[in-house]
C-alpha cells in the first residue's frame, strides 16, 4: 500500500459545540491522515465524536461551533475555505455515504433525479447525458434494470438498492475522498455483506481515500487497512488493523475488543439436561396481520393480509437459551408477540404441559411465568413513571400482596441488575441506555418467570454495554434457571449465548439447530448464506 | 391512488352529508318557533295556521317529515322559504356562488402571500424577518373577523374613502364596481388564513430543512437555491394542501360574519337571516350546502395530495 | 413541572404567552376589585368620554366606565372561553380515547361520524346550537364546547393511538395488567400533554368564537360586560368615539395572542426535538 | 281646525282630489327634473312582496312603489286621493262611498275597476289571508261596487277616520283575477297600479323598480328607476351614503345621525313622530295586574335621561300614552317625574316591601328595544326592582312572548290616527292586545270617539282615554323617537313622513349633479 502524502489530513483538530450550558467538547486534538486508495476505519461507540469528525470534514457544522486545528484535502485547507469553495468541493472532491438510505434520499424525487443532479452540478453534464451516465453508474453498483431504477421513487426500492444508489451518487464524480458513515448499520446482514463487497470492489477500482466510520469492529476489521479508535473525542489508538486488533495498547481498545461477541468464546457453559416435559412447546403457530378480507373488500381494498408466522413449531427445555435469528421482517418479533399475548395466533402453545389456544387462555400464572423484554428501553419504560413504580407493578401483581410498596424488594431487584438502590426515584430519561435496559430486565425478573423472551434487547446498545448486559443475563439465568427465547439479528452474539438456534426467514422457521453443529455446517441454504454474510469474527 | 380509494372517499362524502342532514334536521325540528306562524305571521288565525301545517306536512311524524325532506333534497328540491315564499334551492345555490367567489379570491390572495412569507420566515429562521412574520401572523390569527372588518371599513372606506364600505355588485353587472366591492371582504377573510397558513408553511419547511435528505442534498454540494426549491419546498408544501382544505371550513365560518358585515348576499348571510327568522328550510339547506362544500374541498385536497405524494400507496 | 416551566421560559413564545395569560388570569380573579367604578351604573353626563385621568379608558354610550367593564368582563370572557374549551376537550378526549381503545370497525365508524360532524364549520355549529338552546352566555359556552368536541376527539385519538403502540403499553398487557390500569396509569399520563397543548390553542379560538357569537347577537346579552358584546355594541358608536371599540378589541386580541403563544410555547417545551 | 263639520270636511276632500295633480311638496321649487336612478338603502331585507302581507318598513316602501291604495297619507296625516278621486259618507258615518279614478290600469295592462277594490278588501277582511290590514282598515262590514268606478263601504259602527285608515300600508289594491287565482303569485311578482313596476327582486340584496309610464298621474314619478339596496349593518350603510355609493338612507339610527349630518354633501332629515317603544305589562298576571306596581315602575323613570340614552337626544319624552304632539288629538298632561320614594311606597302597598324581581324580555330587532330594556333596568334599581333583561330573536319573541308575555318591550310606528293606535294596541278588542288591560271605560271612550264627527267632543273623549292610560299605565311609553333619515343633497322633493311606513318616493327627483347610474 503506497504511503504518499495523505489525501485527507486532519491534524490537531478540536471541535466544541455551543449549548445553552456553554461549550461542550466533541473532538479533542484529533490527528489522522488517509492516503490514496487507503481505507481508514474510525471506530467508536455512540457519542464518541466519530460522526462529528465527518461533519467537520464536510464543513457541515452548526452555528456557534468552535474549532481549532487543520483539515486539509490534498493540501487544500478546508477550515479556511469559502462557502463557494466548499460547495464546489462537496460531492465533487469529497463524497459521503450515509447511515440510513431510507432517510437520506428525498422521498418526492426519483432516484435517477437525485443521482443525475450531482452530475449536472459538478460535471456540467446536460440532463440527458447525466441521466445516461447515471444509468451506467447504477449498472456499475450492481443494480439490475438500472433504467427502471432511475425512474423509481425511494419508497419503490429496497434498502439495499437505495444504499447502492447513494453509493453510486458518492462515487459519481470520482471524488478523491469518500466518508462512509455506518453505511451498513441500517441494513440486514446479507444485504450489508453485499454492500460491503461492493464497497471493496469500488475501493480497489477507484483508489479513493476512504474514511469508514463504524461501531462494528468486525466490519472494520474486514474492510479497512488501518483503524483509528476514538473515545470521548480523542483518538486513543491508531494503526494497521492487524497490529491494533492483535495487540491493543490502549485499555479502551482492549475493552472494546473484549466486548465484541465471538462464537468461539461461549459465555454459557451449562447445558440444559434434556427432560421429558418441555417448558414451552409451540405447535403450528401462525400469526396473520391485516384486517379480515371481507371488510377490506367492502372498502375496496386489495387483500391487506400477510402472514407474520407460518406454522411455527418448536420446543424449549427449562433453563434453555433458544436463540432466534433472522433478518428484519422474518417474524422473530411476531413470534414473541404471539407468545406474550400481544397478538392473536392460530395453532397451539403448550406451557409446562398446559395447552394454550389463544390469548384468553393466558391466565395469571402464564403471565407470571412468561415475561418479555423489548428492544428499545426508551419506549418500553413509561417516561412518566419512576423506576420504583415501574418495578413495583409486577411485584404488586405477582408477589405476595403489598410487596409493591416494599422498598427493600425494589432495592433487591435493582441490586440484582447491578443498579444502585437510589435509582428507584429516577425517571427513565435520567438513565443511560444500558441502565434503562437493566431496569427493563429487572422488571421482567420481578415475577421470577420461568421463561423470558428477549426481543433484540442489545441491538440498541453499544458493544461494551451489550457485553455487560449479556453477562448480566447469563448470570441471572444461572441463578434462576430461567429459560430465554433470545431474539437477535447478531449471529455472533447468539452463537455466544444460545444452546440452540432457530433460523427464521419470511415467517417460516427454516432451521432449528444446535449451536455446536452450526460450525459443522448448516443444512438449510438460507442459514448458510446468513453465516457467510456475517463478517468474519476477529482473529484472536 | 386506486379508483377504489376514490370511490371510498366519495362514499364517505355521502355518509358525511347523511350525518349532517340528520343533525341539521334534528336541530331545526326542535327550534323554538312554529313554522306555520313564521310563514303566516302574527295575524294568522288558528284555522289558517292549521291549514298551513297540513300543507307543509308539519302534522306528519318527524321521521316521515325527514324522509320527505331528504327525498326532496335528493331531487334538488330544498323546499320553500318561509320568509319569502321563494324556493330555497336556487336562491341558496346562487348565494353559494357568491360566497365561493369570495372564498376563491381569499384563497388565491392567501397562497400568493402566505407561502412566500412562510418560506422567508423559515430560511431566515430566528432572524428579524422571521420574528416579524411570526408576530404579524400571531396578531393575524388572534383578531376576530368582525373586528378586522370594522377597522378596515373605518380606515379604507371611511377615512381614506378608497373603497366602498359594503354592498355587493355582481361582476357580471359591473365588473369594476364588483371587484371594488369585493376587496374589503376578501381582505378580511384572508387575514386569518394568511396568518395561519404562513405559520404552517414555516414550521413544515423548518422541519423539512432538518431532515437527513436535505442534509444529504447539501452535502452533495447542491446550490442553496436548488436545495430549497427542488428538495425542500416540494415536501414542505405537501402537508399545506391538507391544511388549506381544512381551513376551508374555517373560511366558511368566517364568510358568515364577513357577509353579514359587508351585506354580501352569500350563503353565510342567507344562513344568518334564515336563523334569525327561523326559516327552517333555508337553515337546513344552507347548513347542508356548507357542509358539502367543506366535504368536497377536503375530498379534492386528499385527491391532490394522493396524486402529488408518491410515498403513500392509496389502495 | 418546574423543568417544563424552565423550558417554556426559554422560548420567547412560551415566556410571553405565560406572561399574557398569567396577567389575564390575575384579572379574572381580582379584576372586580381593581375596577374603579361599578360597570353597570349609567352616568348621563359622562357619555362617550375619551380616555382621561378620571376614566382611564373612557366611557361608553351609557357613561359606564370602560376599564371597569373590561375588568369585570375578563371573567365573562376568558373564564367562559377556558371552560368551553375544557368542556370540548373533555368530551373529545372521552370519545377519542374510547375510539382508539375500541379500535377496529367501531373506531372506523366513530371517526367517520366525527369527520362528518366536523364538516359543519364550528361557527355554524355554534350558531345552530345557540339558536336551538336560546341565546345566553351559558348556551354559547355549551355550543362552543360541542363545536370543539369532534376536533378534540380527532386529536386525542391520534395521540392515544401512538401511545397505544408504545412498548410500555405492550409490556403492561403482557404483564397481564387490567385495562383500567393500562388506560389510566400507562396511557393517560402520556396522552394528556399534547392534548393540553391543543386545548390551550383552542382557548384562543374560543375567545374569538365567543366574541363573534356575541357580535351576531347570539352570545352574551346586554348589559353583560362581555368583551365581544362590548365590541359589537360599540361598533354602532364607532364614529362617536373610537375608543369604545378599540379597547375591548385589543383585550380580545391580547387574550387570543396570549393563548396562541402559550400553546406554541408548551408544544415546543414538551417536544424533545427542540 | 276647530269647529269642523262634515260639510266642510267633504268639501276639503273633494278639493284635495283636485289638488292631487300638482304634487304636495315641502320646498316649493321649480318643476322637478325627470329621469335618473335613485339608490336608496334600507336596513332590513324585503322579504314579502305581497302588499297585503308586508310587515316591515322596507316592505311597505316597496309595496307603496308598486301598488296604490284608495287613499294615501299626506305628511300631515290627512288622506289624499289615490285610486279614489273623491269620497263622501252618510251623516251617520255608517256608509262611505268612494269614487275611483277612471282609466287606471294594472301593470299587466288590465283595467283597475271597483271589482278589484271590492275583491281586495274582501281578501283583506278574510282571516285566511292573515293580512295585518284586517284589524286596521276600520270597522268595515261589507264592501260592494255600485258601478265600475264606485265602491260603497258599509260599516259595523260609525267611523269618521275611514278615508285615513283605508290608506293603511297593507290596504293596497290588487287585481281581482290574481286574488281568485291565488295570492301566492304576488310573492314573486307585482301587479299593481303604483307609480313603478317591478324589475328585479332579491330579498337579501336589492329590489329594482322602473317608472310605470301608465301611472295615472302624468307628471309623476320623476325617477326612471329606484334601486332599494339592503344594508344589514347601519355603520356600513352610513359609510355607503357618505362615499356616494347610495343616495338615501330610509332609516338612520340615532348613533349614525350626527356623523351623517357632518358629512359633506349629505343632508340629515329629521321629523318628530309618534313612533315609540313601550314596556308592556301583562295586566292579567302577577305582579303587574296590580296597578300600583305598574305605577311604581313608571315613577322610577327619568324620561329626559331616557331620551338621551335611547335616542341620543333625537326624541321626546313620553308620558305613557301612545299619543304625542305629532298626533292630532294629543292631550298634553303633566310629564311624569321620577319619584323613587313614592315608587317604593306603592310597591310596599302592593305587597313588595323589599322590591321585586322581574324578567324583561326584549327582542333583538330593532336594537333600540334592548337599549330601552337595559336603561330601564338601571333606572328601576333604586326602587328595589331587580330586572333581568332577556333578549331573544324577533321570531322567537313573536312566537312565544308577544301578546302573551307579562313584561316585554314593544316598538311601533306612528299610526295615522289616535283611533288607529288605540284600536291596534289598547282596547279590549285591539288587534294586538299586548297588555290585556281590557279597561271598559277606556274602550267606551275610544269607541265613542270613532263615531264622533264633532272635533271638540272627539278631542275631549280622547283626552279622557289618555288620562286613563296615564293613570293606569297598561304600558310604559317613556320615549317617542324622531324619525331620522339622510340623503345626498342632489336628492330633491323627499320629505320624511312621520308615519315611518310611508315614503312617497314618487315625489322625489334627482338634481342635475346626481351621479349617473345604469
Amino acid at each position: 500500500m503506497d504511503t504518499t502524502a495523505p489525501i485527507l489530513e486532519v491534524s490537531g483538530y478540536s471541535l466544541d459545540y455551543a449549548t445553552p450550558a456553554g461549550f461542550t467538547r466533541a473532538l479533542d486534538g484529533v490527528s489522522l491522515g488517509i492516503a490514496k486508495g487507503e481505507v481508514l476505519g474510525l471506530v467508536g461507540e455512540s457519542g464518541s465524536g466519530k460522526t462529528s469528525l465527518a461533519w467537520a470534514v464536510m464543513r457541515y457544522l452548526p452555528a456557534g461551533a468552535k474549532e481549532s486545528g487543520r483539515i486539509s484535502l490534498a493540501g487544500k485547507e478546508l477550515t479556511a475555505a469559502s462557502p463557494a469553495e466548499i460547495d464546489a468541493i462537496r460531492g465533487r472532491r469529497i463524497g459521503m455515504v450515509f447511515q440510513d438510505p431510507g432517510t437520506s434520499l428525498n422521498p418526492t424525487l426519483t432516484l435517477g433525479e437525485q443521482l443525475a443532479e450531482v452530475l449536472v452540478r459538478h460535471r456540467g453534464l446536460s440532463r440527458k447525458d447525466a441521466w445516461a451516465e447515471g444509468e451506467a453508474m447504477l449498472a456499475r453498483v450492481g443494480i439490475q434494470l438500472p433504467a427502471a431504477m432511475m425512474r423509481r421513487y425511494p419508497h419503490e426500492a429496497s434498502g439495499g438498492e437505495k444504499q447502492r444508489v447513494v453509493i453510486a451518487t458518492a462515487f459519481a464524480c470520482q471524488p478523491e475522498c469518500i466518508l462512509f458513515d455506518e453505511p451498513t448499520t441500517a441494513l440486514d446482514v446479507i444485504t450489508a455483506r453485499q454492500i460491503l463487497d461492493l464497497f471493496a470492489e469500488l475501493q480497489d477500482e477507484t483508489n479513493v481515500a476512504s474514511l469508514y466510520i463504524s461501531h462494528d469492529l468486525a466490519v472494520v476489521s474486514s474492510v479497512c487497512n488501518r483503524v483509528a479508535v476514538i473515545h470521548r473525542g480523542r483518538i486513543v489508538e491508531q494503526g494497521p488493523i492487524a497490529e491494533v486488533f492483535a495487540a491493543p495498547r490502549d485499555p479502551y481498545t482492549r475493552m472494546l475488543l473484549a466486548a465484541v461477541p465471538r462464537p468461539d468464546r461461549r459465555v454459557i457453559e451449562t447445558v440444559p439436561e434434556p427432560r421429558a416435559d418441555a417448558l414451552l412447546e409451540v405447535d403450528k403457530v401462525s400469526v396473520i396481520y391485516g384486517r379480515k378480507p371481507f371488510l377490506a373488500a367492502l372498502l375496496g381494498r386489495v387483500n391487506t393480509q400477510f402472514t407474520g408466522n407460518r406454522e411455527i413449531t418448536l420446543a424449549m427445555q427449562p433453563g434453555e437459551i433458544l436463540g432466534i435469528v433472522g433478518e428484519s421482517g422474518s417474524g422473530k418479533s411476531t413470534l414473541a408477540r404471539a407468545l406474550t399475548g400481544l397478538h392473536p395466533f392460530e395453532g397451539q402453545i403448550r406451557f409446562g404441559g398446559r395447552p394454550i389456544h389463544g390469548i384468553a387462555d393466558m391466565d395469571r400464572a402464564y403471565r407470571r411465568d412468561v415475561q418479555i423484554i423489548f428492544q428499545n428501553p426508551d419506549s418500553s419504560l413509561n417516561p412518566r413513571q419512576r423506576v420504583r413504580e415501574i418495578l413495583s407493578r409486577p411485584l404488586e401483581l405477582y408477589g405476595e400482596p403489598g410487596r409493591g410498596a416494599d422498598k427493600a424488594a425494589i432495592a433487591g431487584l435493582l441490586e440484582q441488575v447491578r443498579l444502585p438502590a437510589d435509582f428507584a426515584d429516577r425517571f427513565p430519561h435520567q438513565l443511560s441506555g444500558g441502565e434503562k435496559q437493566r431496569v427493563a430486565i429487572a422488571r421482567a425478573f420481578a415475577s421470577n418467570p420461568r421463561l423470558v423472551i428477549c426481543d433484540e434487547i442489545t441491538s440498541s446498545l453499544d458493544v461494551s454495554v451489550q457485553a455487560a448486559v449479556v453477562a448480566l443475563l447469563v448470570d441471572l439465568q444461572q441463578r434462576h434457571g430461567t429459560g430465554y427465547l433470545f431474539i437477535t439479528h447478531d449471529l455472533n452474539l447468539v452463537r455466544q449465548i444460545a444452546h440452540r438456534i432457530a433460523v427464521m426467514y419470511r415467517g417460516d422457521l427454516v432451521e432449528l439447530i444446535d449451536v455446536g453443529d452450526l460450525a459443522a455446517g448448516a443444512r438449510h441454504a438460507y442459514t448458510r448464506s446468513l453465516l457467510a454474510a456475517v463478517p468474519a469474527p476477529l482473529a484472536a | 391512488m386506486s379508483p377504489a380509494y376514490v370511490l371510498k372517499r366519495i362514499a364517505l362524502i355521502g355518509y358525511t352529508l347523511f350525518v349532517v342532514s340528520l343533525i341539521v334536521f334534528a336541530i331545526t325540528q326542535i327550534l323554538p318557533a312554529d313554522a306555520a306562524v313564521m310563514l303566516l305571521g302574527e295575524n294568522a288565525t288558528a284555522d289558517a295556521l292549521a291549514a298551513v301545517r297540513v300543507q307543509l306536512g308539519l302534522d306528519a311524524p318527524v321521521w316521515l317529515q325527514y324522509g320527505r325532506w331528504l327525498i326532496g333534497v335528493l331531487q334538488g328540491d330544498f323546499g320553500v322559504s318561509m320568509r319569502t315564499g321563494q324556493p330555497v334551492g336556487p336562491v341558496l345555490v346562487e348565494a353559494l356562488g357568491r360566497s365561493l367567489l369570495l372564498a376563491l379570491f381569499a384563497i388565491l390572495l392567501m397562497l400568493c402571500l402566505a407561502v412566500p412569507l412562510g418560506i422567508v420566515a423559515a430560511i431566515r429562521r430566528g432572524k428579524a424577518t422571521d420574528l416579524g412574520v411570526s408576530v404579524t401572523s400571531y396578531i393575524g390569527v388572534s383578531v376576530p373577523e368582525f373586528v378586522s372588518a370594522t377597522l378596515l371599513i373605518l380606515v379604507l372606506a371611511d377615512w381614506l374613502q378608497w373603497l366602498p364600505a359594503t354592498g355587493y355588485v355582481p361582476l357580471t353587472e359591473d365588473f369594476a364596481r364588483g371587484l371594488k366591492h369585493l376587496v374589503l371582504p376578501v381582505l378580511t377573510v384572508s387575514i386569518i388564513l394568511i396568518a395561519h397558513v404562513s405559520r404552517m408553511v414555516r414550521s413544515e419547511l423548518v422541519d423539512v430543512l432538518h431532515t437527513d435528505y436535505i442534509r444529504a442534498a447539501r452535502l452533495k454540494g447542491l446550490s442553496a437555491r436548488a436545495v430549497l426549491f427542488k428538495h425542500a419546498l416540494r415536501n414542505a408544501l405537501l402537508p399545506t394542501i391538507t391544511i388549506v382544505a381544512l381551513d376551508v371550513g374555517y373560511l366558511l365560518g368566517g364568510v358568515i360574519v364577513v357577509e353579514e358585515i359587508f351585506a354580501l348576499p352569500g350563503i353565510g348571510r342567507q344562513l344568518i337571516v334564515a336563523i334569525q327568522s327561523r326559516d327552517l328550510p333555508s337553515i337546513q339547506a344552507g347548513a347542508l350546502i356548507m357542509a358539502s362544500t367543506y366535504a368536497i374541498a377536503n375530498f379534492l385536497a386528499d385527491m391532490t395530495y394522493a396524486w402529488l405524494d408518491k410515498r403513500i400507496q392509496y389502495g | 413541572m418546574a423543568e417544563l416551566l424552565r423550558r417554556m421560559l426559554r422560548s420567547p413564545q412560551g415566556a410571553l404567552g405565560l406572561l399574557l395569560v398569567g396577567l389575564m388570569l390575575v384579572l379574572v380573579i381580582v379584576g372586580p376589585w381593581l375596577a374603579p367604578y361599578n360597570p353597570e351604573t349609567f352616568t348621563p353626563l359622562q357619555r362617550y368620554k375619551p380616555p382621561s385621568l378620571q376614566f382611564w379608558l373612557g366611557t361608553d354610550q351609557y357613561g359606564r366606565d370602560i376599564l371597569s367593564r373590561l375588568l369585570y368582563g375578563a371573567r365573562a370572557t376568558v373564564l367562559m372561553a377556558i371552560i368551553a374549551s375544557a368542556l370540548g376537550t373533555l368530551a373529545g378526549a372521552l370519545i377519542g380515547t374510547t375510539s382508539a381503545y375500541l379500535g377496529g370497525r367501531s373506531d372506523e365508524a366513530i371517526m367517520r361520524t366525527i369527520d362528518a360532524v366536523m364538516s359543519i364549520p364550528s361557527l355554524l355549529m355554534a350558531l345552530l346550537i345557540v339558536t336551538l338552546l336560546g341565546k345566553s352566555s351559558f348556551n354559547a359556552l355549551l355550543a362552543i364546547g360541542i363545536a370543539f368536541t369532534p376536533g378534540m376527539a380527532r386529536v386525542t385519538r391520534s395521540v392515544a393511538l401512538t401511545v397505544r403502540k408504545q412498548d410500555y403499553v405492550s409490556a403492561a398487557i403482557a404483564r397481564g395488567e387490567k385495562a383500567r390500569y393500562i388506560v389510566w396509569r400507562e396511557m393517560l399520563p402520556n396522552v394528556v400533554a399534547p392534548i393540553v397543548v391543543e386545548m390551550t390553542i383552542r382557548v384562543a379560538f374560543a375567545v374569538m368564537l365567543f366574541a363573534t357569537l356575541s357580535f351576531l347577537g347570539l352570545g352574551a346579552q346586554p348589559p353583560a360586560p362581555e368583551w365581544g358584546l362590548m365590541v359589537s355594541e360599540s361598533r354602532r358608536f364607532m364614529h362617536l368615539s373610537p375608543w369604545m371599540i378599540l379597547w375591548p378589541s385589543l383585550a380580545i386580541a391580547t387574550v387570543a395572542i396570549g393563548f396562541n403563544l402559550l400553546g406554541d410555547g408548551l408544544r415546543d417545551a414538551l417536544n424533545p426535538r427542540t | 281646525m276647530s269647529n269642523f263639520d262634515r260639510r266642510q270636511f267633504l268639501a276639503t276632500s273633494a278639493a284635495l282630489g283636485g289638488l292631487a295633480l300638482n304634487p304636495f311638496n315641502a320646498y316649493a321649487q321649480a318643476a322637478p327634473r325627470r329621469g335618473g336612478v335613485l339608490r336608496m338603502s334600507v336596513d332590513q331585507a324585503v322579504a314579502k312582496l305581497n302588499p297585503l302581507l308586508t310587515r316591515v318598513n322596507p316592505e311597505y316602501l316597496v309595496a307603496e312603489l308598486l301598488y296604490s291604495g284608495l287613499t294615501r297619507l299626506k305628511v300631515d296625516m290627512s288622506a289624499e286621493p289615490d285610486l279614489a278621486a273623491s269620497w263622501s259618507s252618510t251623516p251617520d258615518l255608517l256608509e262611505w262611498t268612494f269614487v275611483l279614478r277612471r282609466g287606471v290600469t294594472f301593470h299587466d295592462g288590465s283595467a283597475c275597476t271597483a271589482a278589484d277594490v271590492v275583491a281586495t278588501f274582501e281578501a283583506i277582511l278574510d282571516a285566511k289571508t292573515a293580512s295585518p290590514a284586517r284589524q286596521n282598515v276600520g270597522p268595515i262590514a261589507k264592501v260592494r261596487a255600485k258601478d265600475d268606478s264606485t265602491v260603497i263601504f258599509t260599516l259595523s259602527a260609525p267611523f269618521a277616520d275611514l278615508p285615513v285608515t283605508i290608506a293603511y300600508t297593507n290596504a293596497k289594491i290588487v287585481p281581482a283575477a290574481v286574488i281568485k287565482a291565488g295570492l301566492a303569485r304576488l310573492d314573486r311578482e307585482a301587479i299593481g297600479t303604483g307609480p313603478f313596476k317591478l324589475v328585479s327582486f332579491e330579498p337579501e340584496r336589492q329590489v329594482v323598480v322602473a317608472r310605470n309610464d301608465a301611472y295615472y298621474d302624468r307628471a309623476r314619478p320623476y325617477l326612471d328607476r329606484i334601486q332599494i339596496v339592503v344594508y344589514p349593518d347601519s355603520t356600513a350603510e352610513g359609510s355607503a351614503l357618505i362615499s356616494g355609493d347610495t343616495d338615501m338612507i330610509s332609516t338612520v339610527p340615532p348613533t349614525e345621525f350626527a356623523r351623517l349630518e357632518k358629512a359633506p354633501g349629505v343632508k340629515g332629515l329629521r321629523t318628530p313622530s309618534g313612533q315609540f317603544c313601550n314596556v308592556n305589562f301583562g295586566c292579567d298576571q302577577k305582579p303587574f295586574n296590580d296597578v300600583r306596581v305598574r305605577q311604581a315602575v313608571a315613577l322610577t323613570i327619568d324620561r329626559a335621561a331616557m331620551v338621551e340614552f335611547v335616542t341620543e337626544g333625537y326624541g321626546t319624552p313620553g308620558n305613557d300614552t301612545p299619543l304625542n304632539s305629532a298626533y292630532r288629538y294629543y292631550a298634553n298632561q303633566a310629564l311624569k317625574k321620577p319619584d323613587i320614594i313614592k315608587a317604593r311606597a306603592l310597591l310596599a302597598a302592593a305587597g313588595y316591601p323589599n322590591g321585586l324581581d322581574a324578567t324583561l324580555i326584549a327582542s333583538d330587532r330593532p336594537r333600540v328595544r334592548t337599549q330601552l330594556a337595559v336603561t330601564l333596568r338601571e333606572m328601576v334599581k333604586p326602587a328595589g326592582i331587580r330586572i333581568n333583561v332577556e333578549t331573544m330573536p324577533h321570531a322567537t319573541y313573536l312566537d312565544q312572548v308577544w301578546k302573551k308575555g307579562s313584561f316585554y318591550v314593544g316598538f311601533y310606528n306612528m299610526q295615522a290616527t289616535a283611533d288607529a293606535i288605540f284600536a291596534l294596541l289598547y282596547t279590549s278588542n285591539a288587534a294586538w292586545n299586548e297588555t290585556r288591560w281590557n279597561n271598559p271605560a277606556f274602550d267606551k271612550f275610544v269607541n265613542e270617539a270613532r263615531g264622533t264627527v264633532d272635533d271638540a267632543k272627539r278631542r275631549a273623549l280622547y283626552a279622557e282615554a289618555q288620562k286613563l292610560m296615564h293613570a293606569e299605565v297598561p304600558s310604559i311609553i317613556p320615549v317617542f323617537f324622531d324619525l331620522l333619515a339622510a340623503q345626498r343633497d342632489w336628492v330633491q322633493g323627499y320629505q320624511l313622513h312621520p308615519r315611518g311606513a310611508v315614503f312617497r318616493l314618487d315625489h322625489v327627483s334627482l338634481a342635475a349633479n346626481a351621479p349617473k347610474r345604469a
